[in-house]
């Protein structure tokens, strides 16, 4: 490893992302710098960062979107460099603009290539322009709903309403009819007004048996640009992606090679450099459909460096270092198969409501093919300020059988003490026959799945024992033990213990 | 088999399930459970009951393991976490429950139906006014949380009262936003 | 994934190989039986299993090595397979002939195959037949210790003493002259006696700037058998391998042919099935000469799966259940580097003593190319009573440079509070210039470490002003601080806790 | 810049280390460090202090951040884990310090040398006879634990007094085994 000292990064982001870019810059050797609201002091991003500055206090528009706080510790730090992760300022062109002006270096596009893309509107123009197939839509809509009733009937429902600069799933609202389209509008302008600080909406022809089909991209600054092969999201709940994998069942080489060509023709158009995902929805004839542009590093990420091999941050780093890609097209073979497991503190079972508090214990899968990737630490908070989405979890197999059998494994050994999570949600998906059999599109969780599917009576009825037999210990006045067993001092490792092997011969595990 | 233990008897309750147990002491850190409805009765099972550290207790309830994180809030109220899964459950010797059960039933059969917000957040939008009639399933309030907008609905039909939320509060989880009365 | 409900697999181990086993019997489909001491009752291993049973006291000779209580559980809990993991029952053929009479069948080869190489003079005797290049040596010594230095004379010093049935690394010292001959063949014949049950020991020509470079087979129960590429283990301390990586950057592809089929040749002569690893000394010229054979799965296993992408342990159980091996040498393309540091509970800096006690926090590291597989849970104890190697950490990378640099990385992520372990060494180890050369021979931590190269003098100042503020809190009285912050009531995480970010804003980290 | 803060003189020490440090309050959970050794001597620097839970506490040591488990056994003794390391430190004030100081050099040059147990482990062999002259460097006692062998020698030469060791017999970490008297 050659170090470069003059190589200073500053990762304007915080939780699961930061780490893994702070762990990819440092692995090429550069010096890292993390900033931390009051509730991340002790973040693992911080604790593995090189150094670490206070941008604010915990609500994110406070600190992680306090542009001047954070372009006044990149410059008391004497940063070069800039990663912005994904959310927060990732694609905020004023963000690259300004790092631009301070001197310092964006990993990511120019802030012309952020705005063509980000406005969606503008976007379907640019891909348009390169013949990417458009699915049907409207134009920006003005504040009247009768506008945008006017074009549903003409694109025909169901319809997308979709704020023009949301992203990452949020700032989208399906429309079934009439007066859903109605009663959404407002919620939808009002969401993406707070959200994204412009509340332009325009509305598309929802695709409802669609897949979700992406292509990852790598541009040099120098006029190159490959595909790393696609990623199949279509296991989404609110249009956020929760499972992702790589090869898509159902895409042949054509289709993935006119998809993969027509992104990078679409990239080089508008000058683009850096890593970028063009997303597709695929019908049911597997006809793709162009739907946005990602500027930027996608959560998912990790299953296209899982069977291609590419450390997808230390490539964006060498980009914006201004090295030519080392590879052409030809040199990109992915191997076997990967998915991921969006690991989010919420209550599947209760309308995916998020979930927050502190962490007691944890213990992540391990073993061959599983990679971990989390935000969260024995004995710190999972904050209400941030996305509750804490944790990935990616296994790789050399097929997708494989890669979903380690996967169910894997989930069945990840555990979260303190917090709810969605791993029961997860691993009922995976173990779906549907699933099981490549039957993927964008609604599965609406058509598929029930709350009551995660009910676990055999829990509920070892619970009862227990606090039977707790009332019990605590009648019987067994003061130590039941201070060990139930409450406060438990967490106590010094206490007197009652040797918890005392027993274990006598008991048989069948 | 006769068996000469000493039972005490305890009903737990976890959501609207109640289940009846006779528990004794068995040697060092066990204790006998014998199931006392009639599809859970038979020869009392073991179950050992032993603490590992970082609060979390190693239990096995006849041939099953089970982890768990027991807090306890009052002598009889405990949340049991096991699998990921955090399960509020009360246990109360016979008479206790007795009368907890008689006082229940001696309530109003269809009462006021609290709305609660189901996480800490911030209310962006109250749909609803004072004393307005509401259906079942309708939007009543949109809270702002981790990012997401949710939807509030009313689980009953009927008029909104005591409504506490207003615009731009934040609110924490289970903070009591308005009644439905039916 | 088909659920083999009729494969019922007792895994006749514990620690990290246990679970590893498990978790790609459970990948496979097959019923997990666990066994275990008093000592390991909440034991990861336990939890993972589909079903776990008492064996006996914490000594493992009371319990992993009871051999009639393990055949017990076995018949109790209906098991069809054992899997006897390394060490313990694993190169045992009167524990594999007892399995076989028990008509249940043994994940590794026969009895006969296993007795064959475990008497290091019989597996000599083997390999020349199958014209593998033999290291100069004596037949089996008499007590008489001046046979040994007749021979030694002959073989020319340095000289290694082995036990025939010794293996991992242990039963084995280095002899410079006929001093340290003689005062050491006692005691390696009594560590042999009491560590093999057989103290026949023989001496060899102790190769000093060699490199151990073994190859991985595979062999069915058909008469195939591919080679698997090769693994370099030339880091060790005592004779146990600390860090091993492939591939061997010395190994040119004629001699890693050469050797990978003497390999194969070796096992099919005689009638080897199951997966097995020949290890090699290469001398300074590249030359390789026949070390031994071992019969079952080596603890370095990982890193060949991380370049092969398949997985050991499932291809044994496949072979074991009658399956012909699904590949032909020309379908083994190795891709990539991979690295392995073992995590060992010892303390480097003072003679590399094994340390024991309660684990009370631990972070592993996460991220791309990183593997784990560990055998210590947070809240648990690493016991006296086994092996100190509590885990291993992987990494992979396209090349040598890429693994390493990972590695460093991870290592600075591994965390593992009140134990010391070895990881301040790896990270030592990994740095080293002649490490990073690919200067590696078996003497290389002799001749390079220095106990006070891992010294740290800024912990040291720290844990000096640490001591000298903890000492003011406690005489300000400062009760429920002090309390929280330097012992017991800390753990509880119910305790009323000081804010640890009403400060955090006037921190800078520079 | 004037300093108006009350600072009290503490002696650490660590190993044979020996530091002194004037120590004030700082704000709410942070405090002011002087060194007072001429190398070290300079503007106070501040130490916060946080307990992040598990045992654990967030220190921010002027610039650096270490996160430290502290165990206390006595009032002026303690174990301070950092980055895996245990490192036994005791720190007193400036009289006790030096106090303890005078004892020590009041001491024997060189005494007899306890040879202890590194680790728990079984006595497999005790190479030498009570009374015995032994070599510095000289093999005593060989002690297996966790399967390896391990020889102890003598860290001065010698003759051997209080053997307490036996082949077959199980030793504690730290036990004494025997001495060796100069």
């Amino acid at each position: 490893m050659i170090e470069k000292k003059n190589h200073r990064l500053l990762i304007a982001n915080r939780g699961e992302i930061a780490s893994r870019i702070i762990r990819g810059a440092k692995d090429e050797g550069w010096h890292t710098i993390a900033i931390y609201s009051d509730a991340d002091a002790s973040a693992p991003h911080v604790l593995l960062a090189d150094e670490a500055h206070p941008v604010g206090p915990a609500p994110a528009h406070q600190s992680y979107l306090n542009m001047d706080r954070i372009l006044e510790v990149a410059r008391e730090s004497e940063a070069t460099h800039v990663h912005p992760g994904y959310g927060f300022f990732s694609e905020n062109p004023d963000f690259v603009q300004k790092i631009a002006d301070a001197g310092l270096k964006l990993i990511g596009p120019s802030a012309a290539a952020i705005r063509a893309m980000g406005d969606k509107v503008a976007a379907r123009n640019a891909a348009e322009a390169a013949k990417v197939p458009l699915v049907p839509g409207s134009p920006p809509l003005p504040a009247d709903p009768e506008v945008a009733v006017e074009y549903a009937k003409k694109i025909g429902y169901p319809v997308l309403i979709k704020a023009a600069f949301g992203g990452g799933g949020k700032g989208m609202r399906l429309c079934k009819d009439v007066t859903e389209l109605r009663s959404a509008l407002a919620l939808t302008r009002g969401e993406a007004g707070r959200s994204f600080g412009n509340d332009t909406i325009f509305i598309e022809r929802a695709l409802l048996k669609a897949r979700h089909v992406e292509i990852q991209i790598l541009c040099d600054e120098h006029g190159n640009g490959v595909y790393l092969g696609e990623r199949e999201c279509s296991i989404q709940r609110r249009h956020q992606k929760l499972i992702e994998e790589t090869p898509c069942v159902v895409l042949d080489p054509a289709t993935r090679k006119q998809m993969g060509e027509a992104a990078v023709r679409l990239a080089l158009d508008i000058g683009y450099h850096n890593a970028a995902t063009v997303e597709y929805l695929l019908d049911e004839t597997g006809q793709p459909y162009f739907l946005e542009m990602n500027t930027r590093l996608q959560v998912e990420h990790p299953i296209t460096e899982m069977v291609t091999g590419i450390d997808l941050v230390r490539a964006q780093l060498r980009i914006a270092d201004g090295e030519p890609l080392p590879w052409k097209q030809d040199d990109i073979h992915p191997q076997g198969a990967a998915i991921e497991c969006r690991i989010i503190a919420e209550d599947a079972s209760a309308g995916f409501v998020p979930q927050s508090g502190p962490v007691h214990y944890a213990r992540l899968p391990q073993g061959p093919g599983v990679r971990n990737d989390v935000g969260f630490l024995p004995g710190r908070e999972i904050s209400v300020h941030y996305d509750s989405m804490i944790g990935k979890l990616i296994t790789w197999g050399n097929d997708r059988e494989e890669a979903r059998t380690r996967m169910l494994r894997a989930l069945d050994e990840y555990l979260v003490e303190g917090v709810r999570t969605n791993v029961d949600f997860q691993r009922w998906a995976l173990a779906h026959p549907e699933f099981v059999a490549g039957n993927t599109y964008t609604r599965f969780i609406d058509d598929h799945f029930r709350p009551e599917m995660l009910e676990r009576p055999d829990l509920e009825a070892d619970a009862a024992i227990i606090a039977a037999v707790a009332t019990f210990r605590h009648r019987m006045g067994s003061a130590g033990a039941v201070a060990s067993g139930t409450t406060g001092q438990s967490n106590d490792p010094n206490a007197p213990r009652v040797s918890p092997w005392k027993r274990a011969r006598t008991w048989s595990g069948r | 088999m006769s068996d000469s233990r000493k039972y005490q008897r305890f009903v737990s309750r976890v959501g609207e399930e109640q289940r009846t147990f006779d528990v004794a002491t068995g040697e060092s850190s066990s204790f006998w459970v014998k199931g006392i409805e009639k599809d859970a009765a038979g020869d009392p099972i073991e179950v050992s009951w032993n603490p590992i550290g970082h609060g979390r207790v190693l239990l096995r309830i006849g041939g099953r393991v089970r982890i768990a994180r027991i807090a306890q809030s009052t002598p009889q109220e405990f949340v049991v976490e096991m699998d990921g899964r955090q399960i509020p459950v009360r246990a109360d010797d016979e008479i206790t429950a007795r009368a907890l059960l008689q006082k229940a039933s001696t309530g109003v059969a269809s009462g006021p139906s609290k709305i609660l917000s189901p996480m800490p957040g911030t209310v962006v939008n109250v749909l609803v006014d004072e004393g307005e009639s509401v259906a079942k399933g309708q939007a009543v309030i949109v809270i702002e949380a981790m990012k997401m907008q949710n939807e509030i609905t009313a689980p009953i039909a009927g008029t909104v009262h005591g409504l506490k939320a207003a615009a731009g509060q934040a609110v924490e989880a289970r903070a009591l936003l308005c009644e439905i009365v039916p």
